[in-house]
């Protein structure tokens, strides 16, 4: 059963990237990295990681990829154009990176101190999760949600179209 | 219990939810069409069947037999798939809602009334609802039509927006439950009747109200149905849909209101317990002892809905910039001092 | 601290708060604030020397004193500086003459320049003169002293260019500043030597350890000494350093009456009787110190006899006053030295404010042939001028009588070349009453030779301190050279105040009054009976009057020999080799490659994101495989490591 | 998970295979990253390779019982929110300035 899950949903997200990168249309590659998202929610499922999973869906999928979605639609952004030596990258970047990725799948492969996954152990309930977050972590944890408030304050200003722009041209 | 069972098993729980959810969707609307019609003075929809009972039927097969049209500028894939999408997310996250009591469990030991028991089922309720989101995106966006596309967009902001609000009204009772599962937190207010439920016996009337906004403009609708505003927008986001694919989004609205109803039910109004708690024993008959929870269970989603209606009857539509305003700078904040204000009290308690 | 709490550091510090405030924030202050500023800060100075005065008066303070747990400034191996100060007579002496009249020059100052548009300026400067000078008094070390003495230089250099626009006024800053860089050169290699030799610069410990070795003289000492004097014959302005101070005339008068008359250009002499223990070791340093004196005495009073400009004329007899200072520290009358340095400060200062009372009736005119009759036009100017002009010729009983005599009887009995500095020193006498009677009648008396000019007198702030010197010119001579001497024994010595009898003192006092009378007869004779005769004495000696009038060339010679060779050698060898072929070469090389190496690189950075990452994943794709590669073909590295966990 | 469901999922999966997975996942960002002319198909690329790396994060967290590698996940994830908000909106002004989203059309600083 988690075998066949993992088979499933890692061939969605697999099938998900390469539709990104494959598809010229930003609206479809984002739909696409939503199925991978979406999909690797499954597998942190079945990795134990309820939490992470709903986060996943709700922080990945849910907030982040509709503001690309949103932003492509707002600019209306069309299909890509090719420009000079667009089609290089493809040719030498393809190759390379299944070259690299060749090796580093020889080192996993080779490795043999990884143990086997199954469902019924290891699954790390919320409060588990939360009482590290909120104790030992508890420093990052505030200094994100600072970069986070930052950010927000950061975005406003750069989309904000304004005055700043007039009185700095003045 | 082996494989086979549980899929059995599953398989028949998710037809039936499926067809008692379609139904109740359906006759949703009707409740709706009869509700607004006597607030507005007049009999609403009374010829077909005794009451008008059939007009849904009737509705659905108008809907199927209607021309289907797809115009020819549309970004055809996502314009098939938004209602799908928007519909499918409407149904699946029922899945994780107990309806019933799950002291009646069926062989094997499983629940009965509830397709999936998951820890964080009440996450898994929140993100399913935000990958709604993309349903009314891609629609307006795929039509190719500026009126969709602000509809759109304005609905997207909207539920963006107000998700926020919606979640944080949540952690209250979450706090007080100490779990994510739907479950857990309903049999945390079975012990004294109405004066357990979150609404009244944990104080989260604050939390209450906040949801309740939040879940109107979550389901877009009436006084916050703006992206579908008819003065403004034609129809909205789905202004190019017609026949079955209109009816998808039709129907989705309506699911999402029994959805939010339902999450309202179980987090704040007790779920399936009855209001009386043990002053009214449960008979010993084991039938009686899984229906009446589903009773008390579909009463409360019921009333809820009612107040929905009752609202649409009532109060006229917010503009756009109040909607915006109300939702971050009235909600959110009053969301998070709930939040604090229940953590103290569940701390010095 | 033993001993009572004598504010010390607060004495050069109010100076220095008011030049701070002044300074940063006079430009918009008003002006009766920087005023009040500026003159509070040397009055509370003043204050408290009086105070310790006072205190030293009524016997509750032993001198010297020592000021404890001073601040440290350097603190090198054995070498130790502090801040510290210390009081003892001599400084004691020096500082009231610094802080009292620096008070009455700013206060004259107030009236002064009370049209400057740099008023502000004016002040803070002269406030950060008085902090380094008194720094310069009271320091305890002799490094701490070197400070005060650059310092007081940049005050002066900053003062006698005040009115920067005037190319003169300019240059001649620079050529103070330049020219006591020499002396300073010569002052900081016997620091050197100090250090060396003593492991120490505090003033105490070096006399200390040359006490311990009464039989350590010459030599070295000698080496100290003559560098020392170098350094005192540049700030002092004798020869052959003196060439500046005539120009410094360009500053403002009242700078010239504070700084290069009564207190700056005394530091040299105060410097040697500060160092006198290493002096005294040396009997041919203290004979090069007499002769320099002694020659820049008279030297300087010829070149005074024919100037035109009424502040030069005060300029060359200051050059020739402080030779008489030397000339009596050359005798190891040190008391006496210090003793015409006060009285000197007093009608000097006094003969520059009255000098700067006239140029201000006169409406800044400064040439004396144009002046005459200013007597009944002025009268308090008149009547002070009066006073020290008797007192600076020598007259009993004025100020300047007392201590010129004491200087002279102490080389008469000195040795017998003793008596030929004696004899210098008469006939120094003779011309300085000669010229200072000239001054006098030429401004005073006779006729008006510039009819419309319109001569007023000054305001009160001029005339206060102008009255104050006039009386202590005329009595400040009075405590008199035995119980001056007395007094500053216990910091100088006291060898000169004993041998001799008092027949052989009254002699030579009468002797030197009856010279400067005989000076004043003179004057009296060429410019108020005979008018026409000093242009005919001259036209009798054209060489002589020219000689002098050019004052002996010696800034032409020292253009020829010094400055010209040096300019010369800038021009043609830094200009040409090494700033045109090294430094130019050297930047022109520079920059090719710097240009070069930018055209081959910029090719790199096109701002084409997507190029960047390709580099960027480039890089990142080399490190993994460059360490990822030996297990890939060995295969079974990372099992021990994943094991091992 | 009721435990009642527990026996019916067996059959394990090798951690090697996630991280394979989440290799695959890493480069296919890479390459998105290199050959997409669309600015923000690019940023997309960027959010692929962070959710190639989380996979591996949390499949060591899974193999250690570590639940910091969790919690570095839901980091990453916040971090990576903070960056989408300020990356869409720099998106936004640039599109304002250029009028364009190509990458190759955007490789001056000034305007």
């Amino acid at each position: 059963m988690h075998l066949i899950l993992f088979l499933v949903f890692a061939a969605f997200c697999l099938a998900g990237a390469v539709n990104l990168l494959l598809q010229s249309h930003p609206i479809s590659s984002a739909l696409s990295l939503v199925v991978v998202m979406t999909s690797l929610a499954v597998l942190y499922l079945l990795l134990g990681a309820e939490f992470l999973a709903a986060a996943q869906v709700i922080v990945y999928a849910g907030a982040i990829m509709v503001l690309f979605t949103f932003v492509v639609m707002l600019l209306n952004a069309g299909r890509e154009e090719r420009t000079l030596g667009s089609r290089a990258y493809a040719i030498v970047g393809f190759p390379a990176i299944v070259a690299i990725l060749a090796v580093i799948a020889t080192i996993i492969l080779h490795t043999h101190g990884f143990g086997a996954v199954a469902l019924r152990q290891g699954i790390t309930s919320t409060q588990d999760l939360s009482r590290v977050l909120f104790t030992s972590l508890l420093l990052p944890f505030e200094v994100t949600s600072v970069l986070i408030l930052i950010a927000i304050l950061g975005a406003v200003a750069l989309a904000r179209r304004g005055d700043g722009e007039r009185t700095a041209g003045n | 219990m082996t494989l086979l069972q549980f899929f059995l098993w599953s398989l028949l729980k998710i037809a039936v939810v499926t067809v008692v959810m379609l139904m109740g969707v359906a006759y949703t609307v009707l409740l709706e069409r009869k509700l607004v019609g006597r607030i507005q003075n007049r009999w609403g929809p009374s010829r077909v069947g005794p009451f008008g009972l059939l007009q849904p039927l009737v509705d659905g097969a108008k809907s199927f037999l209607k021309e289907d049209i797809i115009p020819t500028a549309v970004y055809k894939p996502l314009y098939l798939l938004a209602p799908i999408l928007s519909l499918g997310c409407a149904l699946i996250s029922i899945a994780v809602v107990p309806f019933g009591s799950t002291n009646v469990t069926g062989p094997g030991g499983f629940h009965i009334f509830q397709i999936a028991d998951v820890n964080i089922g009440l996450l898994v309720i929140l993100g399913i609802t935000s990958i709604g989101v993309y349903g009314i995106a891609l629609a307006g966006w795929s039509s190719n039509n500026k009126y969709s596309l602000l509809g759109s967009l304005r609905s997207s902001a909207q539920l963006i927006s107000y998700e926020l609000a919606l979640g944080l009204s949540l952690v209250g009772v979450v706090l007080r439950a100490g779990s994510l599962n739907l479950r857990e937190i309903v049999e945390n207010q079975s012990a004294h009747g109405i004066f357990s439920w979150n609404l009244f016996g944990g104080f989260q009337f604050v939390a209450f109200f906040i949801y309740l906004m939040a879940a109107f403009a979550e389901t877009n609708r009436s006084p916050f149905d703006l992206p579908e505003a008819e003065s403004e927008l034609t129809a909205g986001y789905h202004t190019e849909y017609s026949s079955m694919k209109f009816a998808m989004f039709f129907m989705s609205e309506y699911g999402n209101m029994i959805t939010v109803g339902c999450v309202a039910t179980l987090m704040f109004l007790g779920g399936w317990t009855s209001p009386f708690g043990n002053l009214i024993p449960l008979p010993n008959n084991i039938v009686l002892q899984a229906l009446i929870p589903i009773f008390w269970f579909v009463l409360k989603v019921f009333s809820f809905l009612f107040l929905y209606v009752w609202v649409r009857g009532t109060l006229p539509r917010f503009r756009y910039d109040q909607l915006m305003n109300f939702g971050w700078r009235y909600l959110m904040p009053l969301a998070i001092l709930n939040i604090v204000g229940t953590s103290f009290w569940l701390a010095y308690r | 601290m033993n001993g009572p709490l004598l504010y010390l550091p607060l004495i050069p510090l109010l100076p220095f708060l008011g030049f701070l405030l002044n300074g940063l924030l006079g430009r918009r202050l008003p002006k009766a604030l920087v005023s009040f500023i500026a003159l509070v800060a040397p009055c509370a100075s003043f204050i408290l020397v009086a105070h310790i005065a006072l205190l030293v008066w009524s016997g509750s303070l032993a001198l010297p004193f020592y000021e404890q747990g001073a601040p440290s400034w350097i603190s090198v191996g054995a070498v130790h500086v502090d801040f510290g100060s210390v009081i003892d007579q001599l400084s004691l002496v020096m500082l009231l003459i610094v802080t009292g009249v620096g008070f009455l020059i700013h206060l004259y100052s107030v009236g002064y320049m009370h049209d400057e548009p740099g008023y502000w300026r004016y002040f803070a400067y002269l406030n950060l003169f008085l902090f380094f000078m008194t720094v310069l008094v009271q320091a305890g070390n002799i490094l701490l002293m070197f400070v005060g003495w650059e310092g007081v230089g940049l005050a002066s250099y900053l003062l006698i260019g005040f009115w920067y626009h005037k190319t003169s006024a300019a240059d001649a800053g620079k050529k103070a500043f330049i020219v006591n860089r020499i002396g300073d050169f010569g002052f900081l290699i016997g620091i050197f030597l100090i250090l060396a030799n003593f492991g120490t610069l505090t003033f105490s410990e070096v006399a200390a350890k040359l006490a311990a070795n009464p039989a350590w003289t010459g030599g070295i000492l000698t080496a100290i000494a003559l560098c020392l004097l170098v350094g005192a014959t540049g700030k002092s302005a004798q020869l052959p350093l003196y060439v500046w101070l005539p120009d410094a005339m360009e500053g403002p008068t009242p700078v010239s009456a504070l700084i290069h008359a009564a207190t700056m250009v005394t530091a040299g002499v105060y410097m040697i009787a500060r160092t006198h223990f290493i002096f005294d070791r040396s009997p041919f340093a203290l004979t090069v110190v007499a002769i320099v004196g002694a020659a820049t005495a008279f030297f300087a009073a010829t070149i005074g006899l024919v100037q035109n400009d009424i502040k030069r004329v005060l300029a060359y007899s200051t050059v020739s006053q402080l030779g008489y200072m030397f000339l009596g520290c050359g005798v190891a009358a040190y008391s006496a030295a210090i003793f015409h340095l006060m009285t000197h400060a007093f009608f000097k200062a006094l003969l520059f404010l009255a000098a700067g009372s006239v140029i201000h009736a006169m409406g800044g005119e400064q040439d004396m042939r144009k002046m005459g009759g200013l007597r009944k036009h002025l009268p308090i100017t008149f009547w002070t001028m009066t006073a020290a002009v008797f007192a600076i010729g020598g007259f009993f009983p004025f100020a300047g009588f007392f201590s010129k005599d004491a200087i002279l009887y102490a080389a008469f009995v000195q040795s017998d070349t003793g008596k030929i500095f004696w004899f210098v020193g008469l006939v120094t006498a003779l011309l300085t009453s000669l010229y200072m009677f000239r001054l006098w009648y030429m401004t005073f008396f006779g006729e008006s030779r510039s009819p419309d000019a319109h001569p007023h007198e000054s305001p009160w702030s001029m005339r206060a301190p102008l009255i104050i010197l006039g009386a202590l010119s005329v009595c400040g001579g009075w405590i008199g050279a035995g119980r001056f001497g007395a007094f500053l024994a216990p910091a100088v010595g006291s060898r000169a105040v004993e041998a001799g009898s008092s027949q052989l003192e009254l002699g030579l006092s009468v002797l030197a009054v009856a010279v400067a009378a005989l000076g004043w007869y003179i004057a009296h004779r060429l410019y108020i009976q005979h008018p026409e005769r000093p242009a005919r004495l001259a036209a009798a000696l054209p060489t002589g009057y020219k000689l002098l009038l050019n004052k002996y060339y010696v800034d032409e010679i020292y253009s020829y020999l010094i400055v010209k060779p040096v300019l010369a050698f800038s021009k043609f060898f830094l200009e040409w080799v090494v700033d045109f072929a090294v430094l130019t070469g050297l930047a022109w090389l520079l920059g090719g490659i710097a240009t070069l190496i930018g055209a081959i690189l910029q090719r790199w950075q096109s701002g084409n994101l997507r190029s960047y990452a390709a580099w960027l994943a480039l890089g990142a794709a080399a490190i993994l495989l460059f360490f990822l590669l030996p297990y890939t073909l060995g295969a079974s590295g990372i099992d021990l490591w994943v094991r091992g966990r | 998970m009721n435990p009642a469901y527990s026996n019916l999922l067996q059959h394990d999966v090798p951690l090697s295979w996630y991280l394979l997975l989440s290799a695959a996942l890493f480069s296919l960002g890479v390459v998105g990253f290199l050959i997409k002319r669309n600015l923000i198909t690019v940023f997309m690329s960027i959010e692929l390779m962070l959710n190639g790396v989380n996979l591996s994060f949390v499949a060591f967290a899974h193999q250690w019982h570590a639940v910091k590698g969790q919690i570095f996940v839901f980091f990453v994830m916040m971090v990576a929110a903070a960056e989408a908000a300020v990356g869409l909106a720099i998106i936004i002004a640039v599109f304002r300035a250029r009028a364009t989203l190509a990458v190759d059309r955007i490789d001056l600083m000034k305007l």
